[in-house]
C-alpha cells in the first residue's frame, strides 16, 4: 500500500521545479524545515518564490538559498536579518513582497481552508493596501486579500506518524500548520517518526490528510537567533 | 528630568489592568513586563505564537523551540498555551488582547502611526505591527519625544509611510504622557518629573492641548 | 485578582438579556454545554436567535428552550430531530434560517478571527446564494459570506485550567472550538476543571484568551442520539 | 436483477483507491465503508471532526463523544485525529478528500444534484452536504434510478431545489453505472446484471448516452 514516508531527499523533493512557489514554515529560525532547505539546496531549484515569514540568516534557514542565488522573490512580513538578502534586494536580483504577519498567515489559512479570498483590516490606509479593494464592515475599512497558490509546502513538526498526523513543539509551531494546509504538495520533516497510532488523535495538530510526505529529519541544529538569558543568582 | 527607557516603561506598566491580556513589541514596550505590579496578573502574548509568556530564561536554559516575536529566547509561565500563527492574529484581530505596546518613528495627531519603514534605508517589513494597529482597541506607544536630530515624533501628520490610522490612544515618551483626542489633538495629561509644560510644548510639532493644570506622573 | 472560575450558574449568565443572539457548540447532541442550556431554561430568556448546527430532541438539549419557548430563531444547518421544532416551524412561531454546516463553521471561524466576510463555493447555484454577491476566482463562482454577530457563546469542553485553556474530547469538539472563539462573552463549561499549570500547553486547543467564564459542569448526561452498535461475535 | 442497497455499496466500493480520503454521506454511502478492498488502506472521514473513522462500536462500547455526521455511535482506528467543525470544513473545501459520495433525489444530466428539501414536506437542512458538492472533485451519486412512484430520478433539469451545480461525476444506482459527461450528458457504461440497456433508457430521463458495448458490472 502506498506510503507517505520518504527515505530518500530527493523522493522528498520530487516535482519540484525552477520557478515554483513553495512555503516554509519557521519564525526567524524557530521551527523551520532545516533538513528540506539542504536538500533544495543541494538540487539547486532555481528562481523560486518564496512564501516564509522571515528569510533566514546568513549561512543558515533560508540564508542558504539566497546566497545560492536560488530565490527570485521572497513573500515576508520581516527580513533583512541577513546581509546577503541586503546586498541582492539593493541590487535589485531579489524580489521582495513585505505582507503583514496576520494577513500572510491567513492567507495560507486561507489556501488550506479552500476560501480564495477574506476581508481583514489590517494594512488599511498604507500602501500595503494599494491596489486592493476595501470595503467598510462595522464601521471601519478592510481590505480584501486572496488566498496563496503555492506548489509545494515545507514545514517542521516535533512528532510525526507514518500517515502524516504532526504536533508541534512551543513556538516552533507558528506557521508550519497553515501552510501545510495549502502546499499543493506538502512534506512534512518531523524530530520524531512514529508507527501509525502512537499519537493521541485529540492531541494531533494538524491530521494526516495535508500531508503527502513526511520524513525524520537526520540533522536539526536548531540555531538560536537572539540568545537573551536572565542571571542566575 | 527626562525618563530614561526604564522610566517610560514602569510609567506604562500602570496602565496594566488586572485580568488583561497584553502584547508588548519590540524594544522599550517589553520592559514593561518588568514592572507588573504585584497585587494584578496579565499575561503577555507573543504575536509569533504563545499567551503567558514568562522572563528570558537562566542561563543554559535556553529552549530555540521557545522564542518572542523578537526572535529572543523566552520561558513560558504555568497556564500557558501555544498556538499557530493564524490563531493568533485569530485573537489580535477579534480584539481579545487588551492592550498593546509598541514603539514608533513618528505619531500624528491624529492618531496615525508610522513605524516600520524609512524610505532610503533598508527596508526590514512591518511584522505582526500592521495587523496589531489596525485591530487593537487600547494603543499605547512608548518612545522618545524627539529623534535623534532633536526633531519632533509627535506631529500633525506622519512623513513616514504609515502602519496605521487613527489608532494610537496614548503616547508615553521621555518627556510626558499624553492622550490622543479626535478633535483635540494630543492631549497633554502628565510631565516626566522635572520637565515643564514649555519644554514639552517647544518638542511637538503637532496639535497639542494643554489643560490648566499638568501633574508631573507618579512612577 | 479576577477570577473567571464561575461557582453559581446565574454569575454565568450575567447579561444575558431577551431578544439576543447566542451560540451553543455541539453536534447533535454530542458536545453540548448541556449545563448552561438548563439554566437559561431556568432563568427563561426569551426570544432568543440561536446559532447552532442543530437544534436538539424533544426533551434535550436545545429542546428544552424550544419546549420552554424561548427561541425565537434558530440558524442552523440541520435542524427537525424534533416533534416540537417542527409544530413550532409549521404554525410560524419559529423562524428558521439553514445555512450550510461548513459555511456555518466559518462563519463562527471568521467571528472569532477579525475577519467580516470571506468568499466560500458553498451554496452557490441554491437558494442559499439568494441576494448575495457572486464572485469568480479560479473560475469558478463563490459567494460572499460574513461573520456571526453574537453576545454570548456557550461551549462545552473536557478538560479546562482557570485561566480558561480548552481541551476537547473526541467528536465532542465539532463547532465548539470556533464558537468560543466567537463570543462576546464566552461562557465553557468543563467536565474537569483544574488548576493553573495543569494543562499541557501544546495540547491546549483553545487558548483561555477566548474565554470569559469558566465552570465545572454539575451534571453531564451526554444522551446518544441514533446508538448504533456492531455485534459481539 | 437490479441490485439492492448493499450492491450498490459494493460496487462504488471497487472505486476506492489505496490512500484515499474518502467522505461517506448517510444511508447508502455509509454502507460502502464495509466492503473495502483488502490489499488498500482508505480513511474515513466524517465531517463532524474525525478522519480514520471505523466500525460501530461493540454493544457496551458506545461513547457519546464518538459519533459520526449521522450521529451513529461509531470507534476510531489507530492513526485517526479529531479536530473542530472549522478544520473540517477547511479539508473539504481545499479539496483533501478524494471521494465523496452521498445519496440524491434527483441528478440532472448536467451533474446537478438535489437532495436537501421537497417543497412543501419539513425541511431538515442541508448539513454538509452543499459544502461538499460545491468543492468536492469525485463525488459518486449513490441512490435508486427511479423513485417510489416509479419515476426516473436521472432528469435534464432537477426540479426540487438545488444542492450543487455541475458537480456529480458517477451515478451509481440499482440499474446502472453512469458518468457525467459536459456533453453526452449520462453516460451508460455499466448496467446492473440481468437489467437491459432498454430498461435503463427507459427509466431515464434526461440526456442519456449509449455506448455499443454497456457490460454488466462485476460486483
Amino acid at each position: 500500500m502506498i506510503s507517505k514516508v520518504i527515505h530518500d531527499l530527493d523522493e522528498a523533493l520530487n516535482g519540484l521545479e525552477d520557478n515554483m512557489t513553495v512555503m516554509f514554515g519557521g519564525f526567524g529560525l524557530c521551527g523551520i524545515p532545516e533538513n528540506s532547505i539542504a536538500a533544495i539546496r543541494k538540487k539547486g531549484t532555481k528562481n523560486l518564490t518564496c512564501i516564509s515569514n522571515n528569510a533566514g540568516v546568513d549561512g543558515f534557514g533560508l540564508g542558504l538559498l539566497l546566497e545560492n542565488h536560488q530565490i527570485k522573490k521572497m513573500i515576508s512580513s520581516y527580513v533583512g536579518e541577513n546581509d546577503e538578502f541586503e546586498r541582492q534586494m539593493l541590487s535589485g536580483e531579489l524580489e521582495v513582497e513585505l505582507i503583514p504577519q496576520g494577513t500572510l498567515a491567513e492567507r495560507c489559512r486561507a489556501a488550506g481552508s479552500g476560501i480564495p479570498a477574506f476581508f481583514t483590516p489590517a494594512g488599511h490606509g498604507t500602501e500595503v493596501a494599494k491596489g486592493k479593494e476595501v470595503r467598510i464592515f462595522n464601521g471601519k475599512p478592510h481590505i480584501l486579500e486572496h488566498a496563496f497558490d503555492a506548489s509545494f509546502a515545507f514545514v517542521k513538526a516535533w512528532k510525526g506518524d507514518e500517515t502524516g498526523n504532526l504536533i508541534f513543539k512551543g513556538t516552533a509551531r507558528n506557521f508550519n500548520p497553515s501552510m501545510a494546509m495549502a502546499g499543493k504538495i506538502t512534506v512534512a520533516e518531523v524530530e520524531e517518526l512514529l508507527p501509525v497510532g502512537s499519537l493521541e488523535p485529540n492531541a494531533i495538530h494538524i491530521p494526516g490528510v495535508f500531508i503527502h510526505r513526511i520524513f525524520k529529519g537526520s540533522a536539526f541544529e536548531k540555531r538560536i537567533e537572539q540568545r537573551t538569558v536572565s542571571k542566575r543568582n | 528630568m527626562a525618563l530614561d527607557k526604564n522610566g517610560i516603561a514602569k510609567r506604562i506598566a500602570k496602565e496594566l489592568q488586572d485580568g488583561w491580556y497584553v502584547n508588548l513589541g519590540i524594544g522599550i514596550p517589553t520592559l514593561v513586563a518588568n514592572y507588573v505590579q504585584d497585587d494584578i496578573k496579565v499575561e503577555f502574548q507573543s504575536e509569533n505564537g504563545i499567551l503567558g509568556m514568562g522572563p528570558f530564561p537562566l542561563e543554559g536554559d535556553e529552549d530555540a523551540d521557545l522564542i518572542n516575536a523578537g526572535k529572543q529566547t523566552i520561558t513560558s509561565l504555568p497556564g500557558s498555551s501555544f498556538f499557530d500563527s493564524s490563531m493568533s492574529f485569530a485573537m489580535i484581530r477579534s480584539k481579545k488582547i487588551q492592550l498593546t505596546v509598541l514603539g514608533a518613528m513618528e505619531v500624528s495627531d491624529q492618531g496615525d502611526i508610522a513605524n516600520w519603514k524609512i524610505p532610503g534605508k533598508m527596508v526590514k517589513g512591518m511584522g505582526g505591527a500592521m495587523d496589531l494597529v489596525a485591530s487593537a482597541e487600547n494603543i499605547i506607544v512608548a518612545m522618545q519625544h524627539t529623534n535623534r536630530k532633536g526633531d519632533s515624533k509627535l506631529l500633525k501628520k506622519c512623513t513616514l509611510p504609515i502602519t496605521g490610522l487613527n489608532c494610537v490612544k496614548k503616547i508615553v515618551t521621555d518627556l510626558a504622557v499624553l492622550e490622543v483626542h479626535s478633535e483635540l489633538g494630543f492631549v497633554l495629561s502628565e510631565r516626566a518629573p522635572g520637565v515643564s509644560v514649555e519644554e514639552i510644548v517647544s518638542k511637538t510639532i503637532g496639535k497639542l492641548f494643554v489643560p490648566d493644570n499638568v501633574p508631573e506622573m507618579s512612577i
